[in-house]
């Protein structure tokens, strides 16, 4: 069983300060999730604890243990490659049995996991083609193939499901967990979904610009993000400004009182709200018992499948998005047309001022 | 036991005289063959362990240039050799050496063959003379030398040759010299008197031409390495080329020997009808640097 | 840097950059510095100078025949490229008939034994050549090949398959996208390739390119046979090896330093371009070929064996020539196995060795050069980096130096061991060693690093990754890096003639030898010998490339 | 104004038919967007109308004029690479700028423009480096940043969001959205995210295998399913078999009565019903007036962000999965707990048995 510690950890590319003092703790087995804008250091991390580079400062332990100064290839680390790294010169059949054949299992046996592990990923009928015969998507999955298969100590996969569709995504999404739990490996996933991570993860760890700004269960990021970026990344939300004078405290464009919530509290805060905490009703009714109700004119509604995203904005300019099930009352209203955004009370949160200040209340 | 022999000579001596020497002396022979620089750069190179035992027909100034090289050694038949051809302890004559134009008269046009040495210097015959360069082969060096013996005084000679020099095209190697001749490249070539025999004696068509100023016949050289892990039977092998069966041989193949009692190849015209400049090979190692120099200036003039 | 606990320093690459670096000191930079050190030495006493280097750069002959150098070098390279650029990529993105046959023939003109390539042209383009006469006859009066055009024509076509086999092979190794890419952005093909595939492959290019101005600068027999009055450093350097004089070859090796200084200058400048840049793929999505139709069809195959057969002219001429009667030196005009008659007793042996002798030093060479080859291109330590800078030396540094050299050093002391055969398979190996790896290089620079990585992530200890996956991906730049490699070994002359005894002669030294005597139809049957031999072998290496090609991509 | 027109197109890799029978008909500035599983066909689609391959049959029409006689170079279609394809020797600036040079356009211009697109695409301070110091999502929106830049009549899409967040892709999208009115460029989109297609596309082409199974407008995709494999990719239905005895039809667990809904079918067909119309309760109770109940045992409950995803199996070993908004009478269930699923009976479709059997009501 292998936990893995990563401690104050710092990665430069020449001026580029890729990872600046990640503090990882992840028990063993335990399936932890790296989320975060393009360019945050994902790749940069994963490639550090595999071995391919060697970081500026800090260590990485597995299993109590410093790997810091193993070979990437006797780290037992699997990877999952962003750009895929399939070999070019074998099989599907020959890339999935690589790193079994470097472990010496035998031959009959190597046939029946490549098998086994292909049915997985849905490419049995592959077996034989050769890499330049597929496409994105199945080059992919040759790769989360070839590093399952071997059942490393820790899992690394860079999003390993990105060019997938939803659909295979969500099958595949289940198989890994499955055979990541079954198995124990410790994994650590890239994804740049959200709705993967919360759905996959037993931590989200959220970075960006290289340093990490959360790392929590699912729920807690969901519920209680520790800033404004993570909220903002992880729930889409609608921030507004809030007006102080004195003790009272109150939403710039909505009027409704906050200083309750705002209590001991001091300096610029702004409120958010997600936008499925948001409801929408036609015309402008400020009134909402103890409740949240801002007034603002209609831009959009789109239509997502399942849900339809209203956009509006608030007489003070701010935009507001709510995603509600399709009301007929809405879709069929005009763009200018006037609304109400309406929410409990319960599900605003608060930040400081700025674009990644701290969550005050 | 074996005999370790560097040599620039011709293959066809090769073929003729090494079997003879092993049947005669029972010992056998390894040659290495190359050009005389290449041998010369060997020999300093193994100067800390010598591999060879005899250095085989060069020109004799090579070996007087590098006395440390080789060691001084008299064979046995020394006192027969012709009149003038022994010329340093270091080394013993192997053939003479006669220096000659080759012609290749249909590449002439309407031109006259050139006789001497002063025709070579008439601009009529501009860029139509293959020579080699006078500092880099041994043979052209004589010829230098020889025109600046074959006249009044240094002066004269260096006069006519600056001249000459105006009119050759250099070759980098003297082999190729009477080869261009030959393949009609170029007309006349200055080159020994029995690189020239082969062509003629092969149907080629070209003539040999000695000037009438006089020409050079010089001996070349075989000498015994310093330190030679097996001198007795380099000595042998000196003797052996000595004796009046090499010598025989030498003839046929269309050299001069050096012996006086055997005779020219009577397909040569004889010694004695040559016009000889005595040339003077002592004088010439002594100037060597000098001349050299000199001539390297004037190709900067001329070329 | 921080500072790294030794343990990590001492994992495979590293060693192998320690081991690769102790066999350069011993078998480069010992012998290279005995002899390199006479450029400070005066010729006459003995002691310490700047003499040397203050004569080469003021003396007018010196300074024109660096200048000559210069030019034919550079015009030789240009021409070179010309030729090779179009038919790498004329071969690489089309079908064209008789591809392998093609490789063949530009492989086989690399097979140029000395001198005896030289004079064919004289045969053909001389005063008196059968072109001339030819033209001559119908009243057209072309010009001679002597001077300099004859020199730089003759290094166009002697040096351009360097430049096509390396930008061949690189060509191949071009992801497609990218080329898909251009022309989607509006490039018509010819943009597309300048823009685009030309700077991708431009590692490679550049790469041939410096092999053949190395070896334009270094070449001796075509400026000596057909300057005619137009001196380079190397007809100066080397009548001044061959000079009877003996003595301190000083000036020689002065001479010798300056080209190499030229050579290394263009190396440095090619190496800092390409720092800048890196041009990895993944390999997954290769060019395919394109079937051209019309008048563009038969236009391209015109030139592509329009190329090799001009190219191949001089040996055509030398064949020819081994079957002409001779009478001694002299031809007779009639046909017949005169020649042959006369090599009969001598060819076998030197054929052999020439064989044994290039073909143990390739193994040595394809070996290493793959090693090396990984320190260089993915290691980017201060140590992969003096490798890189070495591996240019050997290109650069004369065959007599590097003999006399070798004989100085290893001929004595604890070195002594050696016999004559081994001496040679190991001047053979260091000297084309450069082949093998800037080939192999420039292959491995147009792989992602991250196959690599994918192999050891899986478990594979570096070297196997080494074995398993990136040796197959630069087959294609081991192959042509060995080619070159052996070719060029087996047609080593000038080395070989300072070190070789009974034994151990080569056909080269052969060839020389009967040049020198002025036996032409000896030289061409040798010739001849060696280069059926030759080909038998090249012709087996390309078709087993070409299938295995197809195989994996 | 460029309408694109496909009529009868096939393509064959060697023996794998990639594209059967593709006829495809696009006015001018409309968005088209390609949407199926990996493997089915869609880059080479795209591949064969930026004309990088031939056609075995078929014909490609822009504006009214054939275009498969053109070489690539002269068909004007913007592309954006699977694999990005970025020039890996060009600078970021350089590649964006490389199609502008190739037209002409003056330095000036393409310093403007070059830098305008940058900051849609979020890279403006990566203007000077080189593609291999870009992460991979930053690459991604270079090749995107190149292909608009341009202009192009017709512009083909692959994946070219793929690698990016979400909060990324949305910006993106409705930034593409935006630059493709104001263009009117026809375009072509390829995507694996169901969400995405239905949010941005003016029409969604579900493909299969080589086959376009359905195109139409996204309502018309997600509300009228053509098919069964229409239906299960796009809203990632629940299937339910249902039992026939003569005239009259039921749900197999669940004993609803569809002889009304089925009445003029004949032949197998099974139910269909999307997750987020079910709603689930706790316990056991099938009384539901004029509405859909089937009883089942709960397998998982999970929370994905706003919603929380319920999966339970029927008597008859069914698979069913709701999403709906998180209910902590739900999520507090142990699995195994009986619950039922509800619907109302007009969310139910019907289709022939089989696994892409076609609408029957
Ligand atoms: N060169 C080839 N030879 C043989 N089969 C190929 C080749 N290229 C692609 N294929 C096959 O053709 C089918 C369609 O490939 P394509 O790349 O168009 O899929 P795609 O829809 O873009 O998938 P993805 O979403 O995974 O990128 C795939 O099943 C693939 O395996
Ligand atoms: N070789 C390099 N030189 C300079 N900067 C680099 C280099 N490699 C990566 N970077 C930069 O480092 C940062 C982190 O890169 P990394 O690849 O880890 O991002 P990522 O989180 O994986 O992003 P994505 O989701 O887009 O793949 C990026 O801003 C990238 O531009
Ligand atoms: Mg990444
Ligand atoms: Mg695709």
């Amino acid at each position: 069983m292998s936990s893995v510690e990563i401690t104050a950890l710092r990665k430069l590319y020449g001026d580029v300060v890729a990872l600046s003092d990640i503090n990882i703790s992840i028990p063993s087995g335990s399936f932890y999730t790296l989320l975060g804008p393009s360019g945050c250091g994902k790749t940069t991390l994963l490639r550090t604890i595999a071995g391919f580079h060697r970081q500026d400062a800090g260590s990485i332990e597995v299993a109590g243990s410093p790997i810091e100064d193993l070979p990437a290839y006797r780290r037992d680390v699997g990877m999952v490659f962003q750009d895929y790294a399939i070999f070019p010169h074998l099989s599907v059949r020959d890339n999935v049995a690589f790193g079994l054949r470097q472990r010496k299992v035998a031959s009959a046996e190597i046939a029946r996991r490549v098998e086994a592990v292909l049915k997985t990923v849905q490419l049995s009928q592959f077996i034989d083609r050769m890499p330049h015969e597929l496409s994105g998507g199945q080059q992919q999955r040759v790769g989360l193939a070839r590093a399952i298969v071997i059942e490393p100590k820790v899992l690394l996969m860079d999003e390993p499901l990105s060019n997938l569709d939803a659909k295979l995504r969500v099958d595949l999404r289940a198989e890994l967990r499955r055979i990541q739990r079954e198995l124990g490996i410790t994994t650590i996933y890239v994804t740049h979904d959200q709705e993967e991570a919360l759905a996959m993860s037993d931590t989200v760890c959220v970075m960006h610009g290289g340093v990490i700004q959360q790392a929590s269960s699912p729920l807690e990021i969901y519920m209680e993000p520790a800033n404004r970026f993570v909220a903002s990344f992880v729930g889409a939300n609608n921030f507004l400004a809030v007006t102080r004078t004195g003790a009272s405290a109150a939403l710039a464009s909505g009027g409704v009182d906050l200083s309750g919530e705002l209590a001991g509290t001091s300096g610029d805060v702004v409120a958010a709200v997600r936008p499925e905490a948001l409801r929408v009703t036609a015309g402008r009714d400020e009134a909402d018992a103890g409740g949240l109700a801002v007034p603002a004119r209609l831009r959009e509604v789109s239509f997502v499948g399942r849900e339809m995203e209203v956009f509006g904005t608030t007489e003070g300019g701010e935009e507001l998005k709510a995603v509600a099930r399709p009301d007929p009352a809405i879709v069929d209203l005009h763009p200018g047309s006037e609304v109400t955004f309406r929410a409990p009370r319960s599900d605003l949160l608060f930040f400081e001022a700025g674009a990644s200040g701290r969550r005050v209340a | 036991e074996t005999v370790t022999v560097y040599t620039a000579v011709p293959e066809n001596f090769i073929d003729a005289l090494v079997p003879m020497f092993e049947e005669t002396t029972g010992n056998d022979v390894e040659i290495i063959k190359a050009g005389s620089g290449e041998l010369l750069n060997r020999l300093t190179a193994e100067a800390g362990s010598p591999q060879a035992d005899v250095l085989w027909s060069v020109d004799g100034t090579v070996i007087d240039f590098n006395p440390d090289l080789f060691e001084a050694y008299e064979a046995a038949g020394s006192d027969a050799l012709a009149d003038g051809m022994r010329q340093s302890d270091l080394w013993t004559p192997f053939t003479a050496v006669v220096m000659a134009f080759i012609v290749n008269p249909d590449q002439l046009g309407d031109l006259p063959v050139p006789d001497s040495w002063a025709a070579l210097a008439d601009p009529q015959y501009d860029d139509m003379i293959s020579s080699a360069r006078a500092d880099a082969s041994g043979s052209a060096y004589i010829q230098f030398a020889t025109v600046l013996q074959a006249f009044g005084s240094e002066e004269e000679g260096l006069e006519i040759y600056r001249d000459m020099l105006g009119n050759f095209v250099l070759s980098e190697s003297s082999g190729a010299v009477p080869r261009f001749v030959n393949d009609g490249e170029l007309a006349i070539g200055v080159t020994l008197e029995d690189a020239a025999l082969r062509y003629v004696e092969g149907g080629g068509p070209v003539e040999i031409v000695y000037p009438s100023e006089g020409t050079a016949i010089a001996p070349d050289a075989m000498a015994l390495v310093a330190g030679a892990p097996n001198a007795d039977g380099g000595k042998a092998f000196i003797d052996f080329m000595l004796s009046a069966e090499a010598q025989q041989v030498v003839a046929e193949q269309g050299r001069r020997p050096v012996r006086s009692d055997v005779e020219s190849n009577p397909a040569l015209v004889p010694l004695a009808e040559v016009n000889s400049v005595g040339y003077d090979a002592a004088w010439a190692a002594d100037n060597r640097e000098r001349l050299v120099e000199m001539w390297s200036d004037m190709v900067l003039d001329v070329q | 840097m921080t500072a790294r606990p030794l343990r990590s320093r001492l994992d495979f690459w590293t060693v192998v950059t320690g081991l690769v670096l102790v066999l350069l000191a011993i078998l480069l930079i010992l012998p290279i510095l005995r002899v390199l050190m006479l450029s400070f030495v005066d010729a006459d006493t003995g002691g310490f100078t700047f003499g040397n280097y203050v004569e080469a750069f003021t003396r007018n002959y010196y300074l024109n025949g660096f200048k000559n150098t210069l030019f034919v070098g550079v015009m030789g390279t240009l021409g070179a490229s010309l030729l090779g650029i179009p038919l790498a990529f004329f071969t690489a993105r089309f079908h064209v008939r008789g591809r392998t046959w093609i490789s063949t023939l530009a492989i086989l003109v690399l097979v140029a034994p000395p001198f005896i390539g030289a004079y064919a042209w004289i045969m053909m383009l001389g005063s008196n050549g059968f072109i001339t006469n030819f033209f001559e006859a119908l009243g057209i009066s072309i010009p001679t090949i002597y001077g300099a055009h004859g020199i730089i024509l003759v290094f166009t076509l002697k040096f351009f398959p360097f430049v096509f086999l390396m930008t061949q092979t690189a060509l191949n190794a071009v992801s497609k996208s990218f080329e898909d890419a251009a022309e989607n952005l509006g490039c018509t093909p010819w943009q597309r390739f300048r823009k685009i595939t030309l700077p991708l492959v431009f590692p490679a290019i550049s790469t041939g390119a410096i092999i053949c101005f190395v070896l334009s600068i270094a070449d001796f027999g075509t400026p000596a046979i057909l300057g005619r009055g137009f001196r380079t450093l190397s007809t100066i350097a080397y009548a001044a090896y061959r000079s009877e004089l003996g003595g301190l070859p000083t000036m020689a090796v002065t001479i010798s330093i300056i080209m190499m200084a030229i050579s290394m200058l263009a190396l440095v400048a090619q190496r800092r371009i390409l720092a800048r840049r890196r041009y990895a793929s993944s390999l997954t999505n290769l060019p395919v070929k394109v079937r051209l139709t019309g008048w563009r069809n038969v236009a391209m195959h015109l030139f592509c064996h329009g190329v090799v057969l001009i190219a191949m002219l001089p040996t055509i001429v030398v064949v020819y020539t081994s079957f002409l009667d001779t009478n001694g030196p002299v031809f007779t005009g009639g046909f017949g196995l005169e020649s042959y008659r006369r090599i009969l007793d001598d060819a076998p042996t030197a054929i052999a060795n020439s064989f044994l002798f290039a073909f143990a030093a390739v193994v040595l060479i394809t070996a290493v050069s793959a090693l090396v080859s990984y320190v260089i291109v993915r290691r980017e330590t201060a140590a992969a980096g003096s490798i890189d800078f070495l591996m240019m030396v050997p290109y650069l540094v004369p065959g007599v130096v590097m003999a006399i050299g070798f004989v100085t050093t290893f001929r004595s002391g604890s070195f002594n061991l050696i016999g004559t055969a081994g001496l040679l398979i190991l001047i053979y190996f260091i000297r084309r060693l450069p082949y093998g790896v800037r080939s192999t290089t420039s292959s491995l620079r147009q792989i992602k690093p991250s196959l690599e990585e994918a192999a050891v992530n899986l478990g594979a200890p570096p070297l196997k990754a080494f074995l398993k996956v990136t040796i197959p991906l630069i087959v294609p730049g081991l192959v042509v890096g060995s080619l070159m490699s052996f070719i060029t070994a087996i047609n080593e002359l000038s080395s070989t003639l300072i070190i070789y005894d009974s034994g151990t002669i080569t056909m080269p030294v052969r060839i020389y030898l009967a040049v020198l005597d002025g036996e032409f139809g000896i030289a061409a049957a040798l010739s001849t010998v060696l280069l059926l031999c030759t080909g038998v072998c090249v012709y087996a290496v390309f078709r087993f490339a070409d299938n295995r090609d197809s195989a994996f991509v």
